[in-house]
């Protein structure tokens, strides 16, 4: 941790950055984000096995980018959502300081986009065993299971759209939510306000979800957000070969076809 | 509130037989907003057409719902009789009652239902629409043409006798193309520079075209009416203004051994030369890379002899802008590399040559003046093996598709041969004989029959030297597949015509979609055959696929004809059902994050960035913008638009939205 | 009315809940379901979650629910027909097992929708409902209760709170008029409670973090101190999940749901820490930053509502901090403020 | 069951679909009019959520019918459609809506015969299917009954 602290003070003393995104005690057993931007906040930092979080959302926040150039501690999640970003044009190439949180403690500092891909490449992306096994549970489920499995879920739903601030892929200004001509998503949080607005959540982050889970974590009641587009992954992935936040030039795949897409429902 | 017409229409009994229209006409005129409903027999008729007009101004009608045949069929029609009426034509719609109701049900409660569900759809629609004016486009009435072959040749003289300006652009020292290599033309044998060069003459003297040889389009920005392009004039070291053509200089150059490029490496050319006698413009390039002066800094031969003084040896390349309104791809195709067969032996015999080398053997100007020698030892060849096929229709090793041009320059080459060699016998190996066109077939039999060429229906499996001579294996398929063994004197394979080389670079310079063998693509296959997706560019010739001179020339015509009718007018006036990207006051600017994942979407490269500046001209935010220009209103991005920042006319969301819920809730 | 007290056993809780089913109360209480805990209408004593901390969300939507239809309305050829929604077509409702901060929540929102015009749609479901609390055995880390004038043991807003005192007794005060009648239905189930209880020793200890009168008056003098704001927003990332799950905040939306014959208006909960909450149709938005927005949310609550409905808007009930995403702890910022 | 007349829109492509079912229509083949067809410029205009929409409104079956890969008038509407409606049905499936409820077909100006085939199966298969219950439950016009919406 000293090495890490030492590290930030540093670039903080010499201008590299002007504010560091990393993890601070929270409160119980919580970790929270914390915004370094002098030697003696520094010391604030924290790095534990609670400090999951993905941080990159906070790149795009208003008020955070407009406290200088930034740096930022980042997870695996957090690598993608900024490769993802980057090919999505929110943040270019330089202008983020990245430091990674390696598992042995150590701390990384990638330079460019290209070194990132290049370590993603070598590390484990994927969504984890408990996930898949849940996702495979649903899977076996006949359709009107499903559907009253969802329904219960999605009952539970208040709109309070945390998945949504969380996520940091939904940088949209104006989310489909907001738009009203025509009201595509009703905004009353009743079952059908409900279930459009996390279809269409889910759609929308098709091929751009990089299974961070920050939806799931975020939402107060507990609904697993994160499967629905979760699900999604390995079918895009096998379908046209894409896995988001993995390249900082990604044709995004939905954006794009091959003329031998295979289907087996069209007639 | 609106004031909606709704005009429900009998069509004789095509609609009336199956459809109560009164009834239609009645409950639908109970909807809100519908002002005025009524039911006719013709409603297309002149009488029809008036009574609509009428209602119009007599209800000072906002919307108009015709309920009648396919808008496929009549939309214009009725849109046209709206704005007679002073409403605009895009408040006009029509519900397709007869094709998709009174004539695939019967006659019953549910027809009648049905028709009055699809009139209500439109309705709702219709309160929605907009009033929409056409977009105009202010057009540069300039054309670039890249390629000097026939084709771009063809397209150059067709557009610039139409009036306009004309920029061509060829990459090698001069225009001419492949057709300026050919020897004679199937099928009626016409000498190929005969019938070109005087149409390459006239490029270079009519007032309306600019010529740049040597040159190569660096760059293309801006789209249909106002394309900015770059073009680079790579440096010829010659003051062309000067130059005389006398051709001194290429006579005088101490290097002498530098295969011709035009001759197919058949004969050899100096350093600073003239690609062939006719060519045009008739002035010397020095080629640096083969230059004694570039490569040791010593000689200048060429600029001692040079009597006006012309060279010049420290010229750089030059890099033009010019405008133009519309875009000709001309740039034609190229034969695949021999060494595509090794078990042909092309490139390790010198007498397995390529279609082309024997053109410039056949050719009165070639290397051999006209006559057929072997490359290998200069002797006449007796007999003669022509390989069809070599590379088409091969998808395990070569092309999958048919070159085309093939079977018929081989049975020209045979018949050549035989004109020219009286006692030589020549065989064909072939997979099928493909002469559809006019005089075609005929010109084939005479190559069998009168010429007595044999034709053999099989592959060559193989082709290896022995004792001076080629022996080449394979089978005749029509006598049961048994095996032939030729030993020939000289072989000719007719390989596959490919796309150029760098033609993929090139459309992505130019902005146009290539289809799998990097061939440009045509923007639909039988109904715009000139016409690329990118509104304004256009194709002409074998760059699209392998044709012969007479397809190249009329689809050259076909692209001119385009253009011209593109420079008719002033301005281009375009159907405003394009996209459009939302747009609202500062600080928002726009609901665009500017992701640009709806870029990619776009077929007609349609989506541009903009950059909204602040005053100090810093940049706020980056943002799509639909260029009206290039949509052609396919919606493709609207619906992959996560913030639905961007609509499109007359299939807005308000609309589709709208439509659904008035389909289904009656 | 002068509180009674009593015992009942906690054996007989099944019977309560039996008895208020059988006389036609719906019955509201905690639910668990999964990892969250709902205020959700229940049949009997076993669907009930009487051993946990807090249930996720307060317990306000039995006055003020999440979606609520307030008017339906047909679209004729050329006029609008209105069907109001009645606002006394509501039952009358029991809330039971509850805490005493979401029974004291009700103090904000009565005092809100109370002021004219009043909201009836909230003052009649809330006239109707019966609120039974549960005084509180244990807190965490979150709670504050203490700290805003409330306790583990508040009975403010309550019309009768039990209080565990031993395995099988519960302590039943009888605190309103309306929680008189409804312990009829119960009467011979209560035993009378000895004067000598200290109902105190069976309540947790909440420590108090911070003087509220500090906050109130430190929190409305700090209108332009954007640079408190902004540090303790920083990590803000602008979701309703706090104001979805607090007893007293009440911001509301109407939208209107229609297809191409009829409609509906409804209302739903609002958040002012959305960035649409404010946003004009112009594309202004007076609060166009996050921490504007948490100002507005602590402003709102220790300023305005103290000022012009002399109540303070927060129940201590840490809620809020628990839903945090991103660990806003309320309770820390309120520390912060008083101690400016 | 016997008399339930099933609702079933159908959202289909200007240039193929829509043409082939004129042509149905000039063919005089008979088909089912429980399909209304709206008509969109390109499959590649059709957001997935206007199939959502679709169902909330009391659809009970939808068609979606485009030009057959490499026939968009745009070349590549269909395509991208395509891709979406891959992801889009995977998606349905998981959340457990009935993908049965919903045909997708290229349907070329040329194929009036096929047109009308989509149509009758499809409507004999959501007959047989019945309505859409569960969509139904919590479809728009569930909020226009006297007591309308959970006040919960």
């Amino acid at each position: 941790m000293n090495d890490m602290i030492k590290k930030v003070t540093q670039l903080l003393t010499d201008k590299t950055i002007d504010v560091f995104i990393g993890y601070g005690k929270g409160s119980a057993d919580r970790s929270r984000a914390i915004f370094v931007r002098t030697a003696e906040q520094a010391e604030n930092l924290v790095f534990s096995a609670n400090c999951t979080q993905n941080l990159a959302g906070y790149l795009l926040k208003h008020e955070v980018k407009h406290l200088g150039k930034l740096g930022i501690l980042a997870n695996v999640a957090a690598l993608r959502s900024i490769l993802q970003l980057a090919s999505e044009f929110q943040i270019k190439d330089g202008e983020v300081l990245v430091l990674f949180a390696n598992p042995d403690g150590s701390f990384t500092e990638f330079l460019d986009f290209h070194s990132i891909e290049g370590y993603l490449l070598t590390t484990e992306t994927g969504i984890t065993s408990g996930e898949q096994e849940r996702i495979a549970a649903l899977e076996a489920m006949s359709v009107s299971e499903r559907w009253t499995f969802w329904n219960q879920e999605f009952e539970k739903c208040i709109k309070c759209y945390a998945c949504r601030a969380a996520c940091p892929m939904c940088y949209c200004h104006r989310c489909t939510t907001d738009v009203n001509q025509p009201q595509w998503i009703p905004v009353a949080s009743h079952e059908r306000g409900n279930l459009d607005y996390h279809l269409m959540r889910a759609m929308h982050l098709a091929g751009r979800c990089v299974n961070c889970g920050e939806c799931a974590n975020a939402c107060p009641m507990d609904i697993p957000l994160n499967l629905l587009t979760y699900q999604l992954i390995s079918p895009i992935k096998a379908g046209f070969g894409a896995t988001a936040g993995m390249k900082s030039d990604a044709v995004y795949a939905l954006s794009t076809y091959k003329p031998d897409d295979k289907e087996n429902f069209i007639i | 509130m609106s004031r909606i017409g709704v005009f429900v229409c009998h069509c004789g009994e095509n609609i009336s037989a199956t459809v109560n229209c009164e009834k239609v006409a009645k409950i639908t005129g109970e909807l809100k907003g519908v002002e005025f409903s009524t039911d006719y027999k013709y409603m297309c008729s002149d009488p029809g057409q008036t009574l609509l007009k009428e209602a119009i101004k007599e209800h000072k009608l906002d919307g108009v719902v015709v309920a009648a045949c396919s808008p496929r069929m009549h939309e214009p029609t009725f849109r046209k009789a709206c704005a007679e009426a002073g409403l605009n034509p895009f408040l006009c719609e029509m519900s397709n009652i007869r094709e998709h109701c009174s004539w695939v049900h019967p006659k019953d409660d549910l027809t009648t239902e049905k028709a009055e569900d699809l009139v209500r759809v439109m309705v709702e629609k219709v309160k929605k629409n907009k009033a929409l004016k056409s977009i105009k486009v202010p057009v540069t009435k300039t054309a670039l043409v890249i390629g000097g072959g026939i084709a771009g040749i063809q397209a150059a003289l067709d557009i610039a006798n139409c009036g306009h300006k004309v920029i061509m652009v060829e990459k090698l020292p001069s225009i001419g193309g492949h057709m300026s290599q050919l020897s004679e033309t199937f099928p009626t044998l016409d000498c190929s520079q005969c019938i070109l060069t005087p149409r390459m003459v006239e490029i270079a003297q009519h007032p309306n075209i600019t010529l740049h040889t040597y040159s190569e389009v660096e760059s293309v920005d801006g789209f249909i009416g106002n394309f900015k392009i770059k073009i680079r004039k790579k440096s010829k070291s010659l003051d062309e203004h000067l130059c005389t053509g006398c051709g001194l200089c290429t006579t005088k150059c101490p290097q002498k051994k530098i295969p011709n490029e035009f001759e197919r490496g058949l004969g050899f050319r100096p350093a600073i030369y003239v690609p062939f006698p006719q060519a045009v413009p008739n002035k010397p390039v020095i080629d640096r890379e083969n230059c004694t002066y570039y490569i040791k800094g010593k000689c200048k031969v060429c600029e001692i002899v040079c009597p006006t003084k012309a060279i010049r040896f420290d010229q750089e390349d030059e890099v033009i802008e010019v405008e133009a309104g519309a875009i000709v791809m001309a740039t034609g195709f190229d034969v695949l590399k021999s060494d595509y067969f090794p078990e042909y032996g092309f490139g390790k015999y010198k007498d397995v040559i390529d279609g082309l080398q024997f053109e410039r053997l056949a050719s009165a100007s070639g290397p051999t003046q006209g006559e057929i020698r072997r490359p290998s030892d200069g002797q006449v060849p007796k007999k003669i093996v022509f390989v069809a096929c070599a590379g088409s229709r091969d998808p395990a090793k070569g092309i999958e598709y048919c070159s085309k041009i093939c079977c018929m320059y081989t049975a020209k080459h045979a018949m050549l041969y035989k004109h020219k060699v009286h006692d030589g016998t020549p065989y064909v190996f072939y997979m099928d004989i493909r002469a559809g066109g006019k005089m075609y077939e005929e010109f084939v039999r005479r190559t069998i029959v009168e010429d007595g060429t044999h034709y053999v229906r099989g592959r060559v499996s193989t082709i290896y030297e022995k004792n001076g001579k080629l022996i080449v294996k394979g089978a005749d398929t029509l006598m049961g597949g048994i095996p032939i063994e030729i030993e020939a004197d000289m072989v000719v394979l007719a390989t596959a015509g490919v796309a150029n080389k760098g033609a993929e670079e090139l459309a992505q310079t130019v902005h146009i979609s290539y289809d799998s063998y990097k061939f440009f693509a045509e923007a639909h296959p039988k109904l715009k055959p000139v016409e690329t997706n990118t509104a304004g560019i256009f194709l002409a010739g074998a760059c699209q696929a392998p044709k012969d001179i007479p397809e190249s020339v009329a689809a050259a015509s076909g692209a001119a004809v385009k253009v011209a009718a593109l420079f008719s007018n002033d301005e281009l006036t375009r159907d405003p059902l394009v996209a459009v990207v939302n747009r609202q006051a500062a600080p928002v600017y726009s609901a665009c994050v500017g992701c640009f994942l709806c870029q990619s979407v776009c077929p007609y490269q349609a989506i541009e960035r903009e950059e909204i500046k602040s005053r100090s001209g810093e940049i706020i935010k980056t943002l799509a913008r639909v260029n009206e220009g290039l949509c052609q209103g396919c919606g493709t991005c609207v619906a992959l638009c996560r913030t639905k920042a961007i609509d499109i006319h007359g299939y807005s969301n308000q609309q589709v939205y709208t439509e659904i819920m008035a389909l289904l809730n009656d | 009315m002068e509180k009674e007290l009593k015992i009942l056993k906690y054996s007989e809780l099944s019977k309560l809940i039996e008895r208020f089913r059988s006389n036609g109360y719906p019955v509201l209480a905690p639910v668990r379901k999964g990892k969250v805990v709902e205020i959700e209408l229940v049949e009997s004593l076993d669907a009930i979650a009487l051993d946990v901390l807090l249930s996720t969300q307060s317990a306000k939507k039995a006055a003020f629910p999440k979606v609520e239809k307030v008017l339906r309305y047909t679209l004729g050829k050329s006029e609008v027909q209105q069907f109001p929604v009645d606002p006394e077509a509501c039952p009358d409702t029991i809330l039971f097992g509850v805490r005493p901060c979401d029974a004291s929540g009700f103090k904000s929102l009565d005092a809100i929708f109370g002021e004219a015009p009043a909201d009836q749609f909230y003052l009649k479901k809330k006239e109707k409902t019966t609120i039974i609390s549960f005084s509180c055995p244990t807190a965490d880390e979150y709670c504050f209760c203490t700290s805003v004038g409330g306790g583990p043991g508040n009975t403010a807003g309550s019309d009768l709170q039990f209080t565990g005192i031993s395995k099988d007794d519960i302590l039943v005060e009888i605190l309103t008029e309306k929680g008189a009648k409804l312990s009829l239905l119960f009467a011979d189930l209560l035993s009378e409670a000895g004067a000598s209880i200290d109902k105190s020793k069976f309540l947790a200890d909440v420590k108090v973090a911070f003087k509220v009168d500090s906050v109130v008056e430190k929190t409305t003098a700090s209108f332009g101190n954007a640079t408190l704001w902004l540090e303790q927003s920083l990590r803000c990332i602008g979701c309703g999940a706090c104001a979805f799950v607090c007893p007293t905040c009440a911001c509301f939306d109407f939208q209107d749901e229609q297809n191409t014959k009829n409609g509906v208006r409804l209302r739903l909960w609002d958040s002012c820490g959305f960035s649409l909450f404010t946003l004009h149709t112009s594309g202004h938005n007076p609060r166009e930053v996050q921490s504007q927005r948490w100002r507005q949310r602590i402003m709102h609550k220790f300023a305005y509502m103290p000022e012009q409905l002399h109540v303070v808007g927060c129940e201590g009930c840490g809620r809020c901090s628990r839903a945090c995403p991103v660990d806003m702890n309320i309770k820390e910022h309120l520390t912060a403020i008083s101690l400016i | 069951m016997q008399d339930f007349e099933p609702k079933i829109v159908a959202f289909v492509c200007n240039w193929c679909t829509y043409a082939g079912a004129d042509l149905t229509g000039t063919s005089r083949i008979k088909y089912s009019a429980n399909v209304k067809i709206i008509r969109f410029p390109c499959t590649g205009r059709i957001d997935f959520m206007i199939l959502m929409k679709a169902f909330e409104n009391g659809a009970d079956g939808i068609i979606v019918s485009g030009c057959h890969p490499n026939d968009c008038h745009y070349s590549t509407g269909n395509f991208h459609a395509r891709r979406r409606w891959i992801v889009f049905r995977n998606l349905l499936n998981f959340t457990g809506i009935d993908t049965d409820r919903i045909q997708f077909s290229w349907v070329s100006a040329a194929e009036g015969f096929k047109w009308a085939d989509v149509v009758n199966n499809c409507t004999k298969k959501i007959k047989e299917l019945g309505p859409y219950e569960n969509y139904n439950k919590i479809a728009v016009s569930t909020l226009f009954n006297e007591e309308g919406t959970s006040n919960e």
